[in-house]
């Protein structure tokens, strides 16, 4: 495209990497759910988990990596007010502390 | 004087001729949708002016009654829906949508079909809310339609026309926002940067992030409280364990954005219009601008200032607190800077300069009585009592009334190629400056004494006579006021002073083409080599920083032989189309189960509208 | 001019015509003449303001009026300073007729900025501070030691219920409480959000279905407070009005034991031929202390006639007016009845029961036994 | 914020860039909805009456199989738009459809599971946590059922003979949805099911 970036542009090898990798990580997300060990970890965990998966598909099958950032900060505005504000009103719940 | 690029002329001759309902109900020029967005909400804030006069004729006296109760509260609901969704929105819309690519030196907006079809939801959704009135009442819970109220099914149909008048309004605005954005980033000058796009043009862009940022979540709520009154869900049913506290958040997660949304485009429009009239720059421009960003930011961040009495525990109110007061900071800024901007200057007081300084005046007033609410134990005082009234009216009307209406007087000249009445201007100006204060001062002594809003009427033996009297008298001395400014227009038409292209000494591109500017907006498009670039043409500065006039340099621009040729969008029939498959649409929703037939049509009809958009001949690029 | 608070599905369009085409001679028409006066207040409140929240009768609302001043009385300094410069910079570089100034292309002054960002934030930071701590303190729910009177509030669509758990009675949209003694409010809501406020002795606070709310009240001296549910709750919003006695403790213990007696069943004349009526008819709704009338949907009855006002506090309790409250209570006060729904709870309103003069004036008598 | 660089037009917009924006500031408004939506289920997590609870109701083998069909669907998306950037238009056309068809697959799964769970006595009326629930996975449905149509239709599109310039853009685009879709059910897929069994 026209506004390509100077980073190389990934080739389908790297779009399949990066599903085996999704793949990888849902199995290992799944799993996380079935062990009872990590009762408390596990939150987290799962979190950081779907946040990696988020980032993946956003920064190379979006390709938000390699476009211009003006597209980034239009997307990143709203992807940070979104759990900062509804963080807000679930703390004003009494949701997300004590449990 | 060179002959035209053949280009420009043949854009100009195929344009020319068109005339007709039909053209406009299918134009896809960012002048004519402008045009047809001011005259709709022109229109619109009669019925709304008018409803709030029953409003005021109930209250003249206690015991009043020219109203039911039952009508009394359709009628402030529709009075503020009316007001703030199809009037000052709408409004804002029109001046955006004329004014900015012009200010940014383009020939359209980024998505022309889009801006109609932004256009004809908003007027299919004012329609919606209207005619409600006449099947069954009016939307009767309040303006924010706090939940439970608002789901609880007494009037089958009432609050359903509002939740979806509202929802439609509100994707009527999202698109015109996403376009306004599309527009700011890609289709300016070359040479224009953002740094010197014209402060109005910033404005517009804040307002368009803050409709982006916040319309989806009042969408969601909207939903909701569809689904809930209509589907049986229990997102507001406390005996099933919903909350009602959640709507509220929902509602001024929006709603607070909303109300910077009301104000920043007329704060835009006065910063246009006090350094022309002052013969200065902006004083502090980039100050000015970030501040107007700040405010965006910050508007996200003081919903809960309206339930300060909602039971949110001491910690958030004390929170909500902080940050409300601070946003005070941002806009003493503009305050602070726009009387710079006077101050030394040469001081014509001319109507829009007359609107532009009864708007600072008037909003100060307002954001003071703001502050004065963010206090919170104070504000358990005066929540939901006419105090509040008074602040809104006081930002809304002699806010964004004020700077609307100045720009209205700017800008009509550039917009219709006549001059208004200069005479009958200042009569509107100064009746309505005091027809306000009579109407809205009084609500604050009358809130501190202890009357609530949203009361159909008062008893007596409260003391609270004599100041609804007066406000009453007020209000009714505001409508002669606009009386004298439909007869100043109408005066216009037939016998107004030619304007010319540049009737005030302007700065910004908008008065270097001809009034009414040509269809295709610039026969060259200008390349921007300052900020206030027009400005720059007709003067350079002498080294005391002095004006001095370069002659011959507000001469328009003349296309040569080598300019490229204008791409001007093609009229098309597809948007209104879809439009009205989405008002069928909602109606059919309203009368659920039997109206899904209805509905179904309208969804046919809007997939029909976008079919047919997306098959259309490109004969001309889509910009 | 007649009451006509009837309800119309929307406003008839005779009528719209009408009012447009008179609007102005309609204004006048209204000073001169409104509608009659059924709440009386003046028999019970004095004062030109009694609805005042700036009039002070209690130590909350005496602290937040203090805030309150203070904060006025910075704003109005800055509403001075700013207006004045507006003016002086109007008046001093208005361009005379003819006489055009080519001025200095001033463009900013950054030492300016800073300090006009700087001295508001000064000046919110001053505000700042006691906003904040008379905020927590106001919050605050009374000590034990402040042996506050407890009461429990429930809004209803368009009435206030408030139980004396205490004590055990029930009574509406009239509280009694004693002087100089914090009385603990828990509030909570039947259908839709209320708020429950009486300005002299203390801001506001919503009542909120499935969801508690405290509310302190303290009154100085004896008196009678008025005040209003000011969360617009639907149509009869207006209406739902609220009437604070407060009493020197002997008064208050003497009205509280009164209340807590059980009502007596009449055995004779008309209040017993009343009682027939109210067995059948009246038991859907309206409780009764001492007899089989048991449903708490509808403000409790037992001692009704001990109330200077009813419906919500919006007319004065008289004989006359009560009667005319059961002949056709929609056109006293704007309800629903039509769309109540008992079965899920939801009570908008008194029916019409048409009721022959007969009953009416049984009823009545009845009414004015509960004292 | 380097959105613009002049030189290569002179008030003639660049199409895809225009359109990209427009794509980009509209998904960044749909993050402010889903997040709504999801705060609501969030919020009502627990709310559940007498009716099903998350734990109860979940089928955690099932939902993992078509949330990895989702995710499969963006492979074969990405794979589309790098075709198209070829102008390899036929193989363009087949990961559309793979698309469109995974989409499919994954809106089918949603309809059993509804049905499912309303057999087991959950249904939008029966719990707050049920209407959250409910209104949260549909919006989502009918955000794919949405780009299926518009996979199909830009398949359609490209038949239609000539292919013209705006082709390849009209896939980013729909990919970028497509996409945008599929982050949201990751996030749903974590929040909504994992978190709560
Ligand atoms: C145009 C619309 C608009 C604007 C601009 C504002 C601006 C502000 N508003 Fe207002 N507000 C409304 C429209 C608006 N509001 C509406 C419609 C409602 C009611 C909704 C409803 O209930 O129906 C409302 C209600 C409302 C409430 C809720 C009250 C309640 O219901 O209990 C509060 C509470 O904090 C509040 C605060 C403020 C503040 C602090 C500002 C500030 O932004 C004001 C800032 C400006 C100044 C302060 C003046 C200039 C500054 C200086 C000269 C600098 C020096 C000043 C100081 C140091 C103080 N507003
Ligand atoms: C931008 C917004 C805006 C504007 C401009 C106005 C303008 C006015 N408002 Fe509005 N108002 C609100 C927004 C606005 N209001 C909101 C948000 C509420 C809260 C509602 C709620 O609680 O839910 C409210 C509530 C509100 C109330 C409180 C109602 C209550 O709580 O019970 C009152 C009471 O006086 C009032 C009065 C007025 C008056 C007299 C005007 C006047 O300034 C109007 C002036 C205009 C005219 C007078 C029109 C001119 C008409 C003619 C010249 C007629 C001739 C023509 C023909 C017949 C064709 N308004
Ligand atoms: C369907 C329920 C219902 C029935 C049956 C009913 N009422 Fe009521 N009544 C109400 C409601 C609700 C109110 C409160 C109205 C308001 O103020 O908004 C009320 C108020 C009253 C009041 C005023 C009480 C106060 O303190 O405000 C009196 C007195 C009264 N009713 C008497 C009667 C009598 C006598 C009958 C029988 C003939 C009767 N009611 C039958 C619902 C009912
Ligand atoms: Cu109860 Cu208003
Ligand atoms: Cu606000």
């Amino acid at each position: 495209m026209s506004e390509a970036i100077d980073r190389p542009h990934p080739t389908p090898r790297d779009y399949i990497l990066i599903a085996v990798i999704l793949f990888a990580i849902t199995a290992a997300e799944v799993a996380v759910t079935y062990v009872d060990a990590l009762d408390s970890a596990r939150a987290p965990m799962l979190i950081v988990m779907s946040a990696a998966k988020f980032l993946l598909v956003v920064g190379w099958y979006m390709h938000l990596r390699f476009d211009r950032p003006a597209y980034r900060n239009l997307f990143l505005i709203g992807l940070v007010l979104t759990p900062v504000l509804f963080g807000a009103v679930l703390l004003s719940f009494g949701l997300l502390i004590g449990n | 004087m060179a002959t035209l690029n053949p280009a420009v002329e043949s854009a100009t001759a195929s344009h020319h001729g068109r005339k007709g309902v039909w053209s406009w109900m299918t134009t896809t020029d960012h002048k004519r949708i402008g045009l047809l967005y001011g005259v709709s909400s022109l229109l619109f804030f009669l019925v709304g002016g008018v409803e709030a006069l029953l409003i005021r004729l109930q209250l003249a006296a206690a015991d009043g009654t020219v109203l039911s109760a039952d009508a009394y509260n359709q009628m402030f609901t529709m009075h503020a829906t009316t007001m703030v969704f199809l009037v000052i929105m709408p409004a804002a819309a029109a001046f955006t949508n004329y004014l900015l690519p012009i200010l940014l030196g383009a020939r359209d907006v980024a998505f022309p079909r889009l801006n109609a079809l932004s256009y004809w939801i908003y007027i299919f959704g004012g329609l919606f809310l209207t005619i409600s009135f006449f099947v069954g009442g009016a939307p009767d819970g309040g303006w924010f339609g706090y939940a439970p109220l608002s789901t609880q099914v007494t009037e089958i149909v009432r609050m359903d026309y509002w939740a979806l008048g509202v929802q439609i309004l509100g994707l009527a605005s999202l698109l015109s926002a996403i376009n306004f954005i599309t527009t700011v980033f890609t289709m300016r000058a070359p040479g224009m940067t953002l740094m010197r796009m014209p402060v109005f043009a910033w404005m517009a862009t804040v307002v368009a992030f803050l409709l982006l940022f916040s319309l989806p979540i009042i969408a969601v709520g909207l939903f909701e409280v569809f689904l809930d009154r209509n589907l049986g869900t229990l997102f507001f049913d406390a005996a099933a364990g919903g909350t009602p506290l959640l709507w509220q958040h929902l509602f001024w997660l929006f709603g607070h954005p909303e109300v910077y949304i009301l104000i920043l485009p007329a704060m835009g429009i006065v910063s246009e219009v006090l350094p022309v009239f002052s013969r200065k720059p902006l004083f502090g421009r980039s100050f000015v601008i970030f501040s107007g960003i700040a405010i965006g930011f910050m508007g996200f961040g003081v919903w809960a200032h309206h339930m300060f009495v909602a039971g949110l525990g001491p910690v958030a109110e004390a929170t909500f607190a902080l940050t409300t007061m601070l946003i005070a900071v941002p806009t003493g800024v503009k305050i602070f800077n726009w009387i710079g901007t006077v101050w030394g200057g040469s001081v014509r007081l001319a109507t829009p300069m007359l609107f532009s300084l009864g708007f600072i005046a008037m909003f100060v007033i307002g954001g003071l009585s703001g502050v004065t609410h963010s206090i919170v134990p104070s504000d358990t005082q005066q929540h939901d009592t006419y105090y509040i009234v008074a602040h809104f009216h006081y930002v809304l009307f002699g806010g964004a009334v004020f700077g609307l209406f100045g720009g209205i007087y700017y800008w009509w000249p550039k917009i219709t190629g006549k001059l208004l009445n200069e005479g009958l201007g200042k009569l509107h100006f100064w009746l309505m400056l005091i027809g306000f204060n009579l109407t809205f001062a009084p609500m604050h002594i009358l809130g501190l004494r202890g009357m609530p809003r949203r009361t159909y009427r008062y008893p007596k033996g409260l003391g609270f006579e004599f100041w609804n009297f007066i406000a009453t008298v007020g209000s009714l001395t505001i409508a002669v006021s606009i009386l004298i400014f439909l007869i100043n227009a109408w005066r216009t038409k037939a016998r107004g002073r030619v304007a010319g292209n540049d009737p005030w000494d302007g700065r910004t591109l908008e008065w270097s083409i001809s009034s009414p500017p040509p269809e295709h907006n610039f026969d060259v498009v200008p390349v921007v080599h300052a900020e206030d670039d027009f400005w720059h043409r007709k003067y350079r500065e002498d080294e005391e920083g002095r004006p001095v006039p370069i002659p011959g340099g507000g001469d328009p621009l003349v296309a040569g032989p080598d300019d490229p040729p204008i791409h001007l969008p093609s009229p098309s029939f597809y948007p209104i189309l879809a439009a009205f498959g989405m008002f069928l649409t909602v109606l059919g929703l309203v009368y659920v189960p039997l109206g899904l037939v209805l509905a179904g049509v309208g969804v046919v009809t809007v997939v029909w509208g976008l079919f047919g958009w997306s098959m259309e001949p490109l004969t001309r690029e889509e910009h | 001019m007649g009451r006509s608070t009837r309800v119309h599905p929307g406003i008839g369009r005779r009528r719209r015509v009408a009012i447009v085409l008179l609007l102005i001679a309609v204004a006048l028409l209204l000073a001169a003449c409104s509608g009659n006066d059924p709440t009386n207040l003046s028999r019970v409140v004095d004062g030109a303001n009694p609805q005042s929240s700036l009039d002070a009768r209690g130590p909350d609302s005496a602290t937040i009026n203090d805030l309150y001043w203070l904060v006025f009385w910075i704003a109005a300094a800055i509403f001075f300073l700013v207006q004045g410069a507006l003016l002086v910079a109007i008046f001093r570089f208005r361009q005379r007729k003819g006489k055009e100034r080519a001025v200095k292309q001033v463009h900013g002054n950054m030492r300016l900025e800073l300090v006009w960002t700087i001295i508001p934030v000064l000046v919110l930071a001053v505000i700042a501070v006691p906003t904040l701590s008379t905020l927590f303190d106001l919050r605050r729910a009374p000590d034990p030691g402040e042996n506050a009177l407890q009461v429990e509030v429930i809004g209803h669509q368009w009435w206030w219920e408030f139980n004396y758990p205490e004590y055990g009675f029930r009574t509406a949209s009239e509280l009694h409480i004693p002087v100089d003694r914090p009385v603990y409010l828990t509030m909570t809501s039947a259908d839709v959000i209320h708020s429950f406020w009486v300005p002299p002795l203390n801001g506001k606070r919503d009542a909120l279905p499935g969801r508690i709310s405290n509310l302190t009240l303290q009154a100085d001296e004896p008196g009678v407070y008025v005040g209003q549910c000011a969360e617009f709750c639907g149509l009869a919003h207006a209406d739902m009005r609220i009437r604070v006695f407060a009493e020197s403790e002997e008064d208050f213990a003497a009205w509280a034991t009164a209340q807590a007696q059980p009502a007596v069943i009449p055995s004779e004349g008309p209040a017993a031929a009343g009682w027939e009526t109210f067995s059948t008819v009246c038991v859907a709704c309206h409780a009764v202390e001492g007899t089989q009338a048991q449903v708490r949907i509808a403000p409790d009855l037992t001692h009704v006639a001990s109330r200077t006002s009813f419906a919500g506090a919006t007319i004065d309790n008289t004989p006359e007016n009560l009667r005319a409250w059961l002949h056709d209570p929609s056109s006293l006060k704007p309800m629903r009845p039509d769309l109540n729904k008992p079965s899920q709870g939801r009570i908008l309103g008194m029916p019409n029961f048409h009721l022959t003069d007969q009953q009416l004036d049984d009823l009545v008598a009845l009414l004015e036994t509960f004292k | 914020m380097a959105v613009l660089d002049h030189t290569e037009h002179a008030g003639h917009p660049d199409l895809g860039n225009v359109r990209k924006i427009a794509m980009w500031a509209f998904l960044g408004s749909e993050c402010l909805f889903f997040g709504t939506l999801i705060s609501t289920f969030l919020l009502y997590h627990n709310t559940t009456g007498d009716g099903p609870t998350a734990k109860e109701i979940f089928s955690i083998p099932f939902t993992s199989v078509s949330s990895f069909v989702l995710l499969m669907s963006s492979l074969t998306m990405v794979l589309a738009h790098h075709a198209a950037g070829r102008k390899d238009w036929r193989q363009m056309r087949v990961w559309l459809l793979a698309t469109a068809g995974l989409g499919l697959v994954f809106l089918s799964g949603q309809a059993y599971e509804f049905t499912t769970f309303v057999h087991e006595g959950l249904t939008v009326t029966t719990s707050p946590f049920g209407s959250a629930f409910f209104v949260l996975t549909s919006f989502h449905g009918g955000h794919v059922a949405i780009g299926v149509l518009m996979l199909l239709a830009t398949t359609f599109m490209s038949f239609g003979g000539k292919l013209h310039e705006g082709q390849g853009m009209n896939v980013e685009l729909v990919g970028l949805y497509w996409h945008f879709v599929d982050i949201v059910w990751i996030v749903i897929f974590t929040v909504v099911y994992l978190l709560q069994v």
